[in-house]
């Protein structure tokens, strides 16, 4: 493939997940190596043998995950590899002036001395910048900055990336978010299956033909405008006053009060680290509530155990896939059992039934389009999509009473996205109650009946679909109209 | 084990070992010998059963794997004094010698066997862990011999009492009068008052030791058994445990720390060669063999226990188709214990040696009896 | 009583060197993300080889020997972990395996089994002013490298966290990938950390045979090594902390050494093996106390991959 | 299955590659000749003497050396599954042998010290040992759960008490056989009769009813760690704790579990070596089992069939090795055969990849797939 990327430019790469987006960047910034072809620089072409190699000649890239060393300092981080010093010491007034100056000369609001676990995800992913930017870099790199971004902070990145390129900087981002695409860009590749499809410019196409392009024929993934379902029951869910603690003991939720009835798909919007997680947390048993009182499934809430949570009937698609929802190392089938491996057909007195076992996982891997379809191939040989879709499948198997869906298609691709809203639709449409938890503001919006809007650790607004107003949630969701 | 073997059987067994042994002139014989875990290179206990039968009765060195025949001057070197003396020289027998090392404790029963399925003629244990294996295969092979250094065989069923079998030779010795003699050199050394002991594990062997050692310091420096230093170092394998429990010691004041702690007490010399290359006046005593070869200047002197004659008697016995069974108990009446030459010079050398020598005179005629334990030592007096 | 406190200190002084190199080896492989249970190998191969290059050569020229020997052997583990990307404790434990009874073997083919031939043990320094101070006197007449074990430790930590290298080395054990993107490399950080570690640990060894001992002897370094590895998990993967630690154990035996003979009657009460378990129990105690949670590295013991994020 | 095969390859390699490096450094020290005969010695030692029971008829020399092979493998099978259990478990074990050395010394207790039938004597022993090293590998377990100590240095720790406690004190001390006439024996008292475990050839050999045992042992912890929930339970709080416990799964109770599982076989081995050699708590158990065990575990891939023919394997080579030293060849080469092999094991990968470089070669001949 060929992609050419003009000086001064904001261009922006789109494509399904896997279609080979971060591998062509990661070529550009020397971390891969071509298995043929050349990159051209300037016109001539270029080696790169190492991102040493592509950072001296102006190339700086921000990763889809970042980079940074959690336990070291914003001036360290940035400084890393280039540290100045003195007769081998190192000199970390110098450091923290030269980062506090870069961040000044970009408009980056930093403290040097911060330790980077402290801060939150947004200036997690100001300093990756700053770190490309202290190294000289004139094409700047961006591999899903958004993804984990608030739209405010979201809207914040695009000023500097605006800024950059007007500056003379060159920056290319890759997103999925294809509004934000259209809005920034300046022109648009699309790459299918590692092959670039189409370079549009901005102005001159729409969310629809970008998605035609990315996906292929005949398949789209448009959202439809959702009417408004009421809740069919009974509550499922209420909580009042709840308060808990973040595992460093920092108050996390302080006072939530809400419910969820049969029925109902309830979103929870909020920028990220207000809560949700701890939230979810709490109601699926896996954390401690500190205060307050809550009825889950005709159960109290407190000293609610992870198993208690599934024996009531609660489907938990937890964020942290990798570390939370896939066990590695066990099979496609082991991980479908996981959490039902005392159930039929999962078991048969102390025994593990395979054949059970095996026939279900065929089941699920089929329904849910699961590639490769293989119960016994190891779950970390599928993609991050496919394992997603093995946990949903999992989840939604057991006829859950209360589906707790965190960032359920965070990384998926958009065919992937619509299966696993439509499922959810389904849950509800099947009177179980759902509580979907999402950073993507779009996504709650399309799929929430209801929506709480969680704002350092308490409930700042709530509303009820017809009466949905975007801007109104989103100043709540940054605490406009709250102390 | 079920019950005592039947009554006739040592006459029998000893006829027929001798039966058997009835030598046509210079007939090789295989004497082989299982060590037990401390194995090859201990530079004490397993080393000195290996001395007595491969350089001794065989005349043979072991090096590097191989066997190469040792000149007179290499026995020569490592006979001290008390063997130089005996009656019949030490010298080469028509013996080919097996030796095998043992790993653990499990080992020991399936070595023994091994050795009698490899023709040996004699299988020597050494070492009173070997007793039990030495019991069963000398019960299942009644046609081979055997020696068992350092303990009788016991009946398991009876209590742990003594016993003989008809093929079984067993050897003990009288450390503690050894010790004793060591002990009382000791004793009339110091110049602060104080001396040392330095054990291996507290294991019961070693505390007869501890206990001929406080026996002798007593019957010379009365008031020096009473502040006597005696310290375990918990291991027979770590000579950096050894050396600081000596260094420990030396800080305490002790100026003569005697050692039974095998690998541990190369660590107790070394202490105190340091501790005299700082210029403090303090003597090690070592242990088993003479150790003066490891630091001449240090080692004041050694309490020798002869498993290497034991294990060369034997040997030469059963090349002369008289060895015989039954248990021996070795003191120093019977040269079985005893110390090495005092190479290292003191004031009032000559006079203590005599006091020593008295002593000897005197545990020899039977005239005085040393306690074997420690609990024995407070009652114990010499009358002068 | 200061009598007695100053022989606990020299005591504690005199066996705490090799301990500590060994640890510091630990602590420099680990911090830079590679577990190094082989540290116990890595000590043999130091005390061996330094003692028979002292039968040739000057016994501190000997020392470097033992040194580099030490990372020979840690450069296997090196390249088996850094560059095939194994099991750190699988060839780590390996290591020890094949230094034990390469060991044993070695010696036996070589020298005796008794041990090598003695060699020039490496002088002790007697500290001219201190030599009449009560208390102080503790402090002189150690072997030299003694007092390079005492200022190492303080060395170690202003290179970790005072210099560039020291910070590659605190990312490269955190984050790998973070120092991969930057450029830098993570197989060359690792590997200068496991060599030096190797180094280190070779040092220990080699204080075991030319200081400590005059000679290499059979059972060196009779689980030191193992040792060693406590005091850095203890120590929390610093080097002050597993510097403290290595003379925590020290102090620990120095002072069940010091009881038995101090107290004489206390052995009637308390047996022996009891005293000789306490250093341990005495650990095992402070560690319940003092809780150990996500204090190492957190890339420890796992093999850096460029594509797994 | 054919995967299960292929993931043995490259033990199987390692393994033979160790016997080649040693054979050659005999035939360097020594010469080939006395190499060849040493590894035919060494067959004999583990296999039995074929050619001289052919010659002479005596099955004792067939018998002895397999009963001894068996004895062996036997403990090295449940030290080798005590550690791999705690690995299944995300645990790394260092303990097995103080554990082992509980379990010995329970176990000669109960069995000098209860008098039962024999049917009821040899059971409550085992059972005894297996209960002393639970309980001493599940305070490791209770440190590293309760207070976040690693189970690494916890289980040092233990290991250097326990030995401690036991061979300088207990073994020494209160718990040591009486004997008359102030003669040294090593050890506890010996143990009844009917705490024994019975021999299965009489006085052929040594071979016990303890090598079926552990054959049997390790049989259940293949069926209980992979066929029933409580063994997926544990492998996954092994592999995942986090999603483990988000799974409902009792990680911590099913950490405590395998610990406790692995100190009870490390415990077991103690056992098998007081109540089907020994007979008693010998002084000071000599052989680092518990450490070999490690290896034992890690070149069987921590599984128990694998371990089971790692444990065959090396009981096999360390009770013929003993015979080698017939030949002049030095006592440690079953343990620098281990430790290479296990050296070759950790390079896995580099097996792996000269093997798929093969395999790529003879794929690349397939006709291409759309
Ligand atoms: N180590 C590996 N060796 C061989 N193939 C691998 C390896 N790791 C991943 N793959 C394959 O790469 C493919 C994509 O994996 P990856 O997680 O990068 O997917 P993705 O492109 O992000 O897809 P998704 O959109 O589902 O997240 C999978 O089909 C997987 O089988
Ligand atoms: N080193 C590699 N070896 C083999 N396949 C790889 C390698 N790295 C990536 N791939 C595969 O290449 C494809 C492209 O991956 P890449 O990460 O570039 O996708 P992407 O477009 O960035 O997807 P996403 O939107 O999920 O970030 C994936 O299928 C991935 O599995
Ligand atoms: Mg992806
Ligand atoms: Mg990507």
């Amino acid at each position: 493939m060929s992609l050419e990327i003009r000086a001064g430019e904001l261009l922006a790469l789109v494509g399904e997940n896997g279609a080979g987006k971060s591998s062509l960047m990661n070529v550009l910034y020397g971390l891969y190596h071509p298995d043929a072809g050349d990159i051209l620089l300037d016109g001539k072409p270029v080696r790169f043998k190492s991102p040493r190699d592509a950072i001296a000649r102006g190339i700086g890239m921000v990763h889809q995950h970042f980079m940074l060393v959690p336990t070291l300092t914003v001036a360290e981080n940035v400084v890393l590899g280039r540290e100045p010093s003195r007769w081998g010491r190192m000199d970390p007034e110098r450091a923290c002036a030269e980062v506090a100056a870069t961040c000044q000369r970009f408009g980056f609001q930093l403290d040097p001395r911060a330790r980077v676990d402290s801060l939150t995800v947004g200036s997690q992913q100001k300093v990756e910048i700053v770190k490309a930017l202290h190294r000289g870099a004139k094409v700047l790199i961006l591999d899903e900055p958004t993804a984990v971004l608030t739209p405010q902070e979201s809207d914040d990145l695009f000023r500097v990336a605006r800024g950059l390129a007007a500056q003379g900087h060159t920056v290319v981002f890759i997103s999925h978010k294809l509004r934000e695409v259209l809005s920034v860009a300046e022109r648009i590749a699309v790459m299918r299956r590692g092959k670039l499809v189409a370079e549009v410019k901005a102005a001159e196409t729409s969310a629809s033909v970008l998605a035609n392009l990315m996906v292929g024929e005949g398949r789209t993934g448009t959202s439809v405008s959702e009417p408004y379902h009421p809740p069919t029951g009974g509550v499922v869910l209420s909580v009042e006053g709840l308060t808990a603690r973040t595992g460093e003991g920092r108050p996390a939720l302080q006072g939530v009060t809400l419910e969820v009835h049969t029925g109902e798909i309830v979103g929870i919007a909020g920028v990220d680290g207000n809560g949700q997680s701890e939230l979810a947390e709490v109601l699926t048993g896996l954390r401690p509530i500190e205060g307050g009182q809550g009825t889950l499934l005709g159960g109290p809430l407190r000293h609610l155990t992870p198993a208690e949570a599934r024996r009531r009937g609660v489907g938990h698609i937890p964020e942290d896939r990798l570390r939370r929802a896939v066990v590695k190392g066990m099979s496609v089938e082991e991980n479908v059992s996981l959490g039902r491996q005392d159930q039929p057909p999962f078991t048969r007195g102390l025994w593990l039934d395979f054949a059970g076992r095996r026939e279900r996982t065929r089941a699920l891997l089929a329904a849910y389009d699961v590639r490769p379809q293989d119960p016994q191939v190891a779950i970390q040989g599928l993609s991050g999509g496919n394992q997603q879709k093995v946990v949903v499948a999992r989840e939604l198997d057991t006829r859950p009473k209360l589906v707790v869906a965190v960032q359920p298609t965070r990384g998926l691709d958009i065919s992937a996205v619509a299966q696993v809203q439509a499922r959810l639709r389904e849950e509800r449409a099947l009177g179980a109650g759902v509580l979907l938890i999402s950073l993507d503001l779009e996504e709650v919006l399309a799929l929430s009946d209801r929506v709480y809007v969680l704002f350092e650790g308490r409930v700042t607004g709530t509303f009820t679909r017809p009466e949905f107003d975007e801007q109104e949630m989103g100043r709540r969701m940054m605490g406009a109209d709250h102390g | 084990k079920k019950e005592q073997p039947a009554a006739p059987a040592p006459a029998a067994g000893q006829q027929q070992a001798q039966g058997q042994a009835a030598p046509p002139a210079a007939k090789t014989r295989k004497v082989g010998l299982i060590t037990d875990v401390g194995g090859r290179g201990d530079n004490s206990f397993n080393d000195a059963g290996l001395r007595g039968l491969e350089l001794w009765a065989s005349g043979k060195k072991y090096e590097g794997g191989k066997y190469v025949t040792a000149s007179p001057e290499d026995i020569q070197k490592t006979l001290t004094p008390d063997l130089r003396a005996l009656q019949s020289p030490i010298a080469p027998q028509p013996i080919e010698p097996l030796v095998i090392q043992s790993k653990s404790p499990e080992d020991y029963e399936p070595n023994l066997q091994l050795l009698v399925d490899q023709g040996a003629d004699l299988s020597v244990g050494n070492g009173f862990m070997l007793e039990t294996a030495v019991e069963t295969v000398a019960k299942r092979n009644p046609s081979s011999q055997f020696l068992l250094i350092d303990s009788p065989l016991l009946d398991a069923a009876a209590g742990n009492k003594p016993y003989t079998l008809p093929n079984v030779r067993t050897v003990t010795f009288k450390e503690h009068e050894g010790s004793f003699l060591v002990g009382a050199l000791a004793g009339l050394v110091t110049k602060t008052g104080k001396v040392g002991f330095v054990g291996g594990m507290e294991v019961p062997l070693i505390k007869r030791f501890e206990a001929g050692y406080r026996a002798g310091v007593k019957a010379t420096q009365p008031k020096a058994s009473e502040t006597l230093l005696a310290v375990y170092s918990g291991s027979f394998d770590n000579v950096a445990a050894g050396k600081q429990v000596a260094q420990d010691l030396i800080s305490k004041g002790a100026d003569v720390i005697y050692h039974a702690a095998g690998a541990d007490g190369l660590g107790v010399i070394k202490a105190v060669e340091e501790a005299r290359a700082a210029g403090k006046s303090v003597y090690a005593i070592g242990v088993d063999s003479d150790q003066s070869h490891l630091a001449p200047e240090a080692v004041l002197t050694s309490m020798l226990k002869h498993v290497d004659l034991a294990v060369y008697e034997a040997a030469k016995d059963l090349a002369a188709g008289k060895f015989t069974s039954g248990d021996r108990v070795l003191g120093l009446k019977e040269g079985g214990v005893g110390y090495a030459e005092v190479r290292v010079d003191f004031p009032g050398k000559a006079e203590a040696l005599q006091k020593v020598e008295a002593l000897r005179q005197r545990i020899v005629s039977g005239d005085l009896k040393v306690p074997a334990s420690v609990d024995e030592v407070s009652s114990f007096q010499v009358t002068p | 009583m200061l009598e007695l406190l100053e022989a606990l200190l020299f005591s504690t002084l005199d066996a705490a060197p090799a301990l500590i190199f060994a640890a510091l080896g630990g602590v420099l492989s680990e911090r830079a993300g590679v577990v190094n249970v082989g540290l116990e190998g890595q000590m043999r191969v130091g005390a061996f080889c330094a003692a028979v290059a002292a039968l040739s050569m000057p016994t501190p020229l000997a020392v470097l020997v033992g040194m580099v020997a030490g990372a020979a052997l840690a450069s296997v583990h090196g390249y088996l972990s850094i560059r095939w990307r194994s099991d750190q404790v699988v060839s780590g434990m390996a290591i020890n395996l094949v230094a034990m009874a390469g060991g044993t073997f070695l010696l036996e083919a070589l020298y005796s089994p008794n041990g090598t031939p003695p060699i020039a043990q490496l002088p002790r320094w007697s500290l001219p002013g201190l030599a009449e101070v009560p208390l102080l006197r503790a402090l002189s007449n150690h072997p030299s490298l003694a007092y390079l074990a005492l200022l190492l430790p303080f060395v170690f930590h202003a290179v970790l966290h005072h210099t560039p290298v020291g910070l590659r080395l605190r990312a490269v054990g955190e984050k790998p990938h973070a120092v991969a993107t930057l450029g830098l490399s993570v197989a060359a950080l690792r590997w200068g950390a496991v060599v030096g570690g190797g180094l280190l640990a070779g040092l220990g060894g080699a204080v075991l045979s030319t200081a400590v001992l005059d000679r290499f002897e059979q059972h060196t370094p009779a689980g030191l090594g193992f040792m060693a590895l406590a005091a850095v998990v203890f120590g929390r993967w610093t080097p002050l902390g597993a510097f403290a630690a290595a003379l925590f154990f020290s102090f620990g035996n120095a002072l069940r050494i010091g009881l038995a003979s101090s107290a004489p009657g206390l052995l009637d009460v308390i047996p022996q093996g009891f005293l000789l378990a306490l250093p341990y129990l005495l650990t095992l105690i402070l560690l319940a106390v003092q809780g150990q949670r996500s204090s190492a590295p957190a890339a420890l013991g796992t093999p850096y991959e460029q594509e797994s994020r | 299955m054919g995967e299960r095969w292929r993931s043995a390859v490259p033990s199987l390699l390692s393994v033979a590659l160790a016997l080649g490096v040693c054979w050659v450094a005999i035939a360097l020290t020594r010469d080939a000749e006395v190499a060849g005969e040493a590894y035919l010695q060494m067959l004999y030692g583990g296999l039995g003497q074929w050619p001289r029971f052919l010659e002479t008829g005596d099955v004792g020399t067939l018998t002895r050396p397999l009963g001894e092979a068996a004895i062996k493998a036997a403990i090295l099978l449940l030290t080798g599954l005590s550690v791999a259990v705690a690995f299944k478990a995300g645990l790394f074990n260092i303990g097995a042998q103080g554990q082992m050395l509980l379990g010995a010394l329970m176990a000669a207790l109960a069995g000098a010290h209860l008098s039962l039938p024999s049917v009821l004597h040899v059971p409550v022993a085992l059972l005894a040992a297996a209960v002393a090293g639970a309980a001493w590998a599940l305070i490791a377990a209770a440190l590293k759960l309760m207070r976040g100590v690693h189970e690494v240095i916890s289980t040092i720790m233990l290991n250097w008490v326990a030995v401690s406690l036991v061979d300088n004190w207990l073994a020494v001390g209160p718990l040591r056989a009486s004997v008359s006439g102030g003669h040294s024996i090593s050890g506890t008292a010996e143990i009844l009769p009917s705490a024994q475990l019975p021999r299965m050839l009489g006085d052929l050999s040594r071979l016990n009813l303890g090598f079926v045992l552990a054959l049997l042992i390790a049989l259940l912890v293949w069926v209980g760690l992979f066929r029933t929930r409580r063994g997926f339970e544990i492998r996954a709080a092994g592999l995942g704790a986090e999603a483990a416990r988000t799974a409902g799964i009792a990680v911590k109770q099913r950490t405590a579990e395998a610990m406790g599982l692995a100190g009870a076989l490390a415990g077991l081995a103690g056992a098998l070596l007081v109540l089907g050699t020994e007979f008693r708590y010998p002084g000071s158990l000599g052989a680092p089992y518990g450490f070999d065990g490690i290896a034992i575990a890690l070149i069987g891939n921590s599984h128990p069939v694998g371990v089971t023919l790692s444990a065959l394997f090396f009981g096999i080579l360390r009770a013929g090795g003993t015979r080698m030293q017939l030949l002049g060849v030095h006592k440690s080469f079953p343990e620098l055969i281990q430790g290479l092999a296990l050296l070759f094991v950790a390079g896995r990968l580099v097996w792996l990849t000269l093997l798929r470089k093969r395999r790529a070669v003879a794929a690349s001949t397939e006709v291409p797939r759309a």
